[in-house]
């Protein structure tokens, strides 16, 4: 068993120990899945040293068809293993505090086991069928960790809404892969890319089916038309938005991306169209975000909109920039601005955990105010994350931006709608803290809020650190390759932090000391009314589809053959019973007549022949 | 010889017409009486001279005895005026016309009907057709002479249960 | 000298309209008289086909014909008598002969 | 081998045995109880044996010659398919028999236990049966019992006039299917005599005995006869009421295991013996599976009940085996197999957990559910795993099946031919079943908790067959090289 298969199974096994054993006593169970998250992110650092397969399992293999549970280390591998072992780690060490009271602990605690589990599965996947294998099982555990509070109905809507969109995005992923497996007879990303040096392939069947796989990442990692879930995932506790929603889930469709960065350069069209729908996505969530009163809505929505840069920079794999191809450095800006988001969107989300579990569960934003002086580790720490989100020169959030940036540099129109982004990014983000942490409180709550525990502040430390050190060179210089991330030309770096430092600016002077929000804008606080829009497109399709099936089910099919068969059987009965009349002279008759016909029959036989 | 068999089967065949016709059953019955004699002699102008017999003795002289003898136990009335059933009369002629048509299409083309009845020789065997029949009848047909045997038993007991049940059943009634 | 053709012609028509009485007539003693000519008819056919059997007017050599026939009015006979007897029973049960009112035997 | 009982005469024989025995007077529960212990042990036995000696050729071989002029053999045998459906039908007559009640109904409730053993006896019988003659006759065999359960023991008002309908519908579908069956056996009978033994019919190595186009009328019946038993797309609408009325344990047992006949049916008399017949009829094949895959899928959506959704659910995953068995490829014929398997315990295990809230809670019907997770932990949880392995979550052994029938239908698909085209389509079914699959869930345990609130989890010793199906689940999902490992050799010989 090869450590890479420890780090896969360890999780798994604490999820099984602790629904078989320790159900009965959260506390043991809660521990369990802290050491197992402990020692995961150990091993990985063992991991980080040796690189390619490291062992594989034949799950299933019938007539021609070999699947198998195969685990590779590359670049890519490295930079996200760590960041999911790590802010696992941080986010369970969090959990011990938020869930502290909590009734469901045991099964709260066995949900992370699983979405560990799950994801590490996807980041160590190298074929495409194992990695939709964990696809779905990430699915299942968010399912389970929204649903936490199952008595609540929004929390039971949300994690099934959270479930079925990420199915629709699955169907996609799963007819992706289907069409290329039909195509070259290769699963495996290895395989894939020989099978792509060897031949080149019909490019129409090869768009279509990049388009498909796309739409795999668009259902995980909320691109716009799938987007709808995520603000309502916030229902699940916060640790849980923290990993899966910040860092490490809703990046599994980045991820992929990046791994087949050789794909997306083969299929233009589906490029193109990864970095319009990433774009969009971007300006569509940073408007929303600036509406929304809800903590954790806003910072939702900021993690979509990050998204969406993340996966236009993913997009221009491949692209021709100014003579020379810019291939993979492309998508490695998108992962190196997953890389540097995982740490501080995870920090911002801790923090808002921190200052709800301080406001005794209050998310928002306007009952609060004045934290600062309360709360000062927590508010210092949200601040710097809120700086590096900004993209603010020495931080992290800055080196990253600029990476995506200069990908996006050839294509003016996708370069202006970054700019705009980055703007809105900084507006609604200092919106969040001059509300939140500075003027004065709100709130009965908010003013006898006081420091969150030690168990939680530490976390919030720890990846501060990270949030600010992830954008040197040092940090990401052994899974990325410095020289192969785009650099951005002339006056773009000193545009971009200009931009960051006005929506700061912009933000601070609009709503110091405000107690409502002066801007309404009624259509992105609504989130642009796509979810009544979904909602009628559900009731119509599928609800009112159902009803006309179960109609004809019932009239056509039940009613015209099954019944109709069985009316005409009872009525051919009656008809000839009439014949049965007690009668003689009726017999007599009929007898009669039947002699004659007989005779007249035997006649025509004898005088034909 | 021919005139004689005109004549018997007119007689025949109006009589027959009376029994149907007839409102009271009491004149149908002895209409049947005549008919059935004039059969006899039909049977005699070919020569059959038993059956001829048989027919008078059995038929004419014990059946019709009891009809008329249940006629008058029973004493029926004669038929009053109840609506003609109108559907079973059409119905009726039509299959008795279609009947007579029917035959007289077939015997039309029936050749070997047209040889004429020829005078049988003095002296001929079939003149003591009784001793024949009796014979054969009690040689050939011996098996089927003692099932009759029973079968007429059978129907003496049937007769008599069921006039027996039946007293039995009016008692039940009272 | 009479042909056979007459003689089937006649027995014919007696069984028409024996077969008439018994479609048309109500009273069941009627029916049952019917009955008995249609029986007879058929009893003048056998006869008659025996008397025209040898061919050129000659009588068949065997005389199964007669045994036949003797052997269907003994059995007619036994039939009447049961017949009758039924409808004694019948009449006294139901206290009527009409075939109209008899149909329990309905469907 | 044959001569001597084999293990596969015996597994029959034994619910034979005990029906007669309860028949007679014995306790109807506790006899039944220890035919479904012995009949699991060997069914165990014979899959473990099986497996060692590979699936290609037959096993357990026995025959009596019961006709010579016809040849009819009572003759029996276990390949690999059929090791697998034996197992399949003992774990579920198992479950079914433990999960029923002491006192099922008013009377004495031995016919109960009666029904239960002919139906697994039909089954089993029907799974190993060599020859043709009597692989139509036991599957007959289940079809009475089936009605009288239904008819006394079922629920709901029209629960008798339900009964009628699939008893007449069966009927309707085997009689269609005998005549299929004996033009099948005239037609291929080698010309020493006429002969019941279906390995005598297969035609041999060189060009089939039979034109393409008499085959083709001749796969027809059989096709449609077959996919009525397993209500295939237009003759689908008897399925749902009759499961949705009947008890739990028959319900368990015709979903789960009596449906299968229809597809072994296809698998092992229709397509080997009539290959031109099945590629004629492929196109409208497809077409069906797909009326099964979506529209009865959206049928299931509208349902209110869950016995009616679960009864429109069982329908529906008969179109991915149907899927399957159209990709006419070793991977597609395996994937159905083990589809049979895995649908058969997943229905089988949603089925028992229906019947025990029926008994629980006084409603099915979802808008007056709600929040019944917490006062029934356990019932919650297992509930969780059925519906998600019915989904098709990986781990569980549907998901493993459903993507290698998927693969199967693209197995060198260079460009979109109407297969591939028809399992895009079908693909969507995935998401159908993930909505309505959830819907149901979320209404019954999750949410506000408006009524049934004194229902009791369900009792320790009935959940016994409930883990153990879960736990079968698994482990094939986890390692479903068990049950394929039978079924492509069985194809190659095909």
């Amino acid at each position: 068993m090869t450590t890479a298969f420890i780090i896969l199974l360890l999780p798994l096994l604490a999820a099984t120990t602790i629904l078989l054993v320790t159900r009965t006593r959260p506390d043991v169970s809660a521990y369990v899945s802290v050491i197992s998250a402990a020692v995961c992110f150990l091993l990985t650092i063992v991991l980080l040293g040796d690189n390619g397969s490291v062992g594989s399992f034949a799950w299933l293999n019938v007539g021609g068809l070999e699947l198998k549970i195969a685990l590779e280390i590359t670049g890519l591998t490295k930079g996200m293993i760590l960041v999911v072992t790590l802010v696992g780690l941080l986010v369970h060490i969090f959990s011990l505090g938020y869930m502290k009271d909590d009734a469901g602990k045991a099964r709260y605690f066995a949900g992370l086991s699983l979405f560990m589990f799950s994801m590490t599965g996807i980041v160590l996947a190298d074929n495409f069928a194992m990695m939709f294998i964990f696809w779905e099982l990430v699915g299942v555990s968010s399912y389970l960790l929204i649903g936490h509070w199952f008595r609540k109905n929004s929390a039971a809507e949300a994690s099934k809404k959270a479930f079925l969109v990420n199915r629709i995005g699955d169907f996609g992923f799963m007819a992706g892969i289907l069409l290329l497996w039909g195509a070259t007879g290769e699963i495996s990303f290895s395989g894939l890319g020989q099978a792509l040096d060897r031949e080149t392939f019909d490019s129409t069947l090869l768009n279509w089916a990049m388009v498909c796989i796309f739409c795999g990442a668009v259902g995980k990692s909320a691109q716009v038309p799938l987007h709808v879930w995520l603000p309502d995932a916030m229902e699940g506790p916060t640790p849980v938005s923290a990993l899966i929603h910040a860092a490490t889930m809703v990046a599994a469709g980045v991820f992929m991306l990046a791994k087949v960065t050789f794909l997306i350069a083969a299929a233009p069209v589906a490029a193109s169209v990864i970095q319009h729908v990433g774009a969009l996505t971007a300006l569509v969530a940073a408007l929303m975000a600036t509406q929304q009163s809800d903590i954790k809505k806003i910072l939702a929505y900021s993690t979509l909109s990050q998204l969406g840069y993340m996966v236009m920079a993913v997009g221009f794999s491949g692209f021709v920039y100014s003579g020379e191809v810019i291939g993979v450095s492309a998508s490695n800006a998108g992962f190196f601005h997953l890389y540097t988001h995982a740490f501080f969107k995870a920090l911002l989300f801790l923090g808002a955990g921190a200052v709800i579990y301080a406001c005794h569960h209050e998310q928002d934003i306007w009952k609060m105010g004045g934290l600062l002086r309360l709360m000062p580790v927590t508010a210092i720490t949200f601040l710097i994350g809120t700086a590096a989100l900004a993209g603010l020169p020495p931080l992290s959030g800055f080196w990253s931006k600029d990476a995506v940036m200069a990908a996006a540099q050839n294509n003016t129109l996708l370069l202006v709608v970054g700019a705009i982004t980055a703007f809105l990014t900084a507006f609604y983000m200092s919106r969040l803290c001059t509300i939140v942490f500075f003027g004065k409180s709100r709130s009965v709550a908010a003013r006898e809020a006081s420091e969150v525990p030690l168990v939680m502040r530490v976390p919030l430390i720890i990846l501060t650190l990270g949030a600010v050190l992830a954008g040197f060179k040092f940090a990401y210089g052994w899974f990325i390759n410095p020289a192969e991330l785009p650099h951005p030309e002339g006056a773009l770096p000193l545009v971009l932090s200009v931009i960051g430092v006005a929506g700061i600016v912009a933000g601070y002077v609009i709503y110091s000391g405000r107690d409502k929000d002066p801007i309404r804008v009624k259509a992105f606080a609504r989130k642009f009314y796509i979810d009544e829009a979904y909602h009628l497109l559900v009731r119509v399709f599928q609800d009112g589809l159902a009803y006309v099936a179960k109609v004809v089910d019932q009239l056509l099919i039940d009613g015209l053959i099954v019944r109709g068969s069985a009316r005409f059987t009872s009525g051919m009965g009656s008809l000839l019973r009439g014949l049965q009349g007690g009668n003689l002279q009726s017999h007599a008759f009929l007898f009669g007549l039947g002699v004659i016909i007989i005779i007249y029959l035997i006649t025509i036989t004898i005088t034909s022949r | 010889m021919s005139v004689l068999f005109y004549i018997f089967s007119a007689v025949m065949l109006v009589f027959g017409l009376m029994v149907v016709l007839n409102r009271n059953p009491v004149s149908s019955a002895l209409s049947l009486v005549v008919s059935f004699l004039g059969l006899a002699a039909l049977f005699i102008t070919l020569n059959a001279y038993f059956i001829g017999v048989i027919q008078v003795l059995v038929y004419t002289g014990a059946v019709m005895v009891l009809f008329i003898f249940i006629i008058m136990l029973l004493d029926i009335k004669k038929e009053q005026r109840r609506d003609l059933n109108y559907v079973a009369m059409g119905g009726g002629i039509i299959v008795v016309l279609a009947l007579i048509s029917q035959l007289a299409i077939l015997l039309g083309d029936f050749v070997p009907g047209n040889q004429q009845l020829a005078t049988l020789p003095e002296g001929s065997a079939v003149h003591q057709d009784v001793k024949l029949v009796g014979e054969a009848v009690f040689t050939d047909f011996n098996f089927h002479l003692q099932l009759l045997g029973i079968l007429l038993l059978v129907a003496t007991v049937g007769v008599v249960v069921l006039s027996r049940r039946q007293g039995r059943a009016d008692r039940s009634q009272q | 000298m009479p042909t056979l053709n007459e003689y089937l012609m006649v027995s014919g028509l007696l069984f028409a309209i024996g077969f008439a009485g018994v479609l048309m007539r109500r009273n069941i003693i009627i029916i049952f008289m019917c009955l008995e000519m249609m029986l007879s008819a058929a009893n003048l056919t056998l006869v008659a086909f025996w008397r025209f059997g040898g061919g050129n007017g000659m009588p068949a050599d065997g005389y199964e014909a007669q045994v036949l026939v003797f052997f269907v009015i003994a059995v007619a006979a036994a039939e009447v008598a049961v017949g009758l007897a039924i409808i004694v029973a019948l009449f006294r049960a139901r206290c009527t002969v009409h075939v109209e009112d008899l149909n329990s035997m309905k469907g | 081998m044959s001569g001597q009982v084999t293990i596969i005469e015996f597994i029959i024989t034994i619910p034979l045995v005990i029906a007669l025995a309860i028949g007679c007077g014995g306790s109807g529960r506790g006899l039944a109880l220890f035919a479904a212990w012995a009949n699991l042990l060997l069914g165990a036995i014979v899959f473990a044996v099986v497996l060692a000696r590979g699936g290609g050729d037959m096993h357990f071989q026995s025959s009596h010659i019961l006709l010579d002029s016809p040849e009819l053999t009572l003759g029996f045998a276990a390949d690999g398919m059929s090791a697998i459906l034996v197992l399949l039908t003992v774990i579920v007559t198992f479950c079914a028999v433990r999960i029923s009640p002491q006192q099922p109904g008013k009377g004495s409730g031995r016919l109960y236990y009666v029904s239960l053993m002919l139906i697994a006896a039909g089954a089993l019988g029907a799974f190993c049966a060599t020859d043709l003659f009597f692989l139509y006759a036991f599957h007959e065999l289940a079809l009475i019992p089936t009605f009288l359960m239904i008819g006394i023991y079922g629920h709901g008002r029209e629960k008798v006039a339900t009964a009628w309908k699939i008893t007449i519908y069966l009927g309707v579908g085997s009689l269609i299917l005998l005549g299929g069956l004996i033009a099948l056996y005239v037609q291929l009978s080698p010309t020493g005599g006429l002969t019941f033994d279906i390995s005598k019919l297969a035609p041999g190595p060189g060009d089939h005995p039979l034109s393409a186009e008499t085959q083709k009328w001749i796969f027809l019946p059989l096709l449609i006869g077959f996919g009525i038993l397993v209500s295939l797309f237009p003759f689908h609408s008897w399925a749902a009421p009759a499961y949705a009325c009947a008890p739990a344990p028959v319900a368990m047992l015709h979903a789960g295991v009596l449906k299968k006949f229809g597809l072994y049916g296809i698998l092992r008399v229709a397509m080997p013996l009539l290959p031109e017949g099945f590629d004629a009829w492929k196109e409208l094949l497809l077409i069906l599976l797909l009326g099964n895959i979506i529209y009865v899928g959206f049928v299931t959506i509208s349902q209110r009940y869950l016995d009616r959704m679960l009864g429109h659910s069982s329908v529906m995953h008969m179109g991915y085996i149907f899927l399957g068995i159209a990709c006419c490829n070793s991977i597609g014929w395996g994937g159905a197999v083990l589809m049979m398997f895995a649908h058969g315990i997943s229905i089988a295990l949603l089925f028992s957990l229906c019947g025990s809230l029926r008994a629980r809670l006084d409603t099915l019907e979802f808008t007056r559910l709600g929040g019944l997770g917490a006062n029934m932990p356990f019932l919650a949880v297992t509930f969780g795993f059925a519906a998600f392995a019915s989904i098709g979550l990986p781990g569980f052994a549907n998901f493993a099946s459903e993507i290698t029938i998927f693969f199967a239908a693209f197995r060198e698909a260079g460009e979109l031919g109407s297969l591939q085209v028809v399992t895009i389509v079908a693909l969507w079914g995935v998401v159908i079943s993930a909505v309505y699959m959830l819907r149901a869930y979320r209404r019954i345990f999750q949410g506000e908790c408006i009524g049934n609130l004194g229902a009791a989890d369900l009792e320790r010793e009935a959940r016994l067959p409930v883990v153990l199906m879960i736990v079968i689940l698994l482990i094939t999902g986890l390692f479903p090289n068990i049950i394929l490992k039978l079924v492509p050799d069985l194809v190659g010989t095909l």
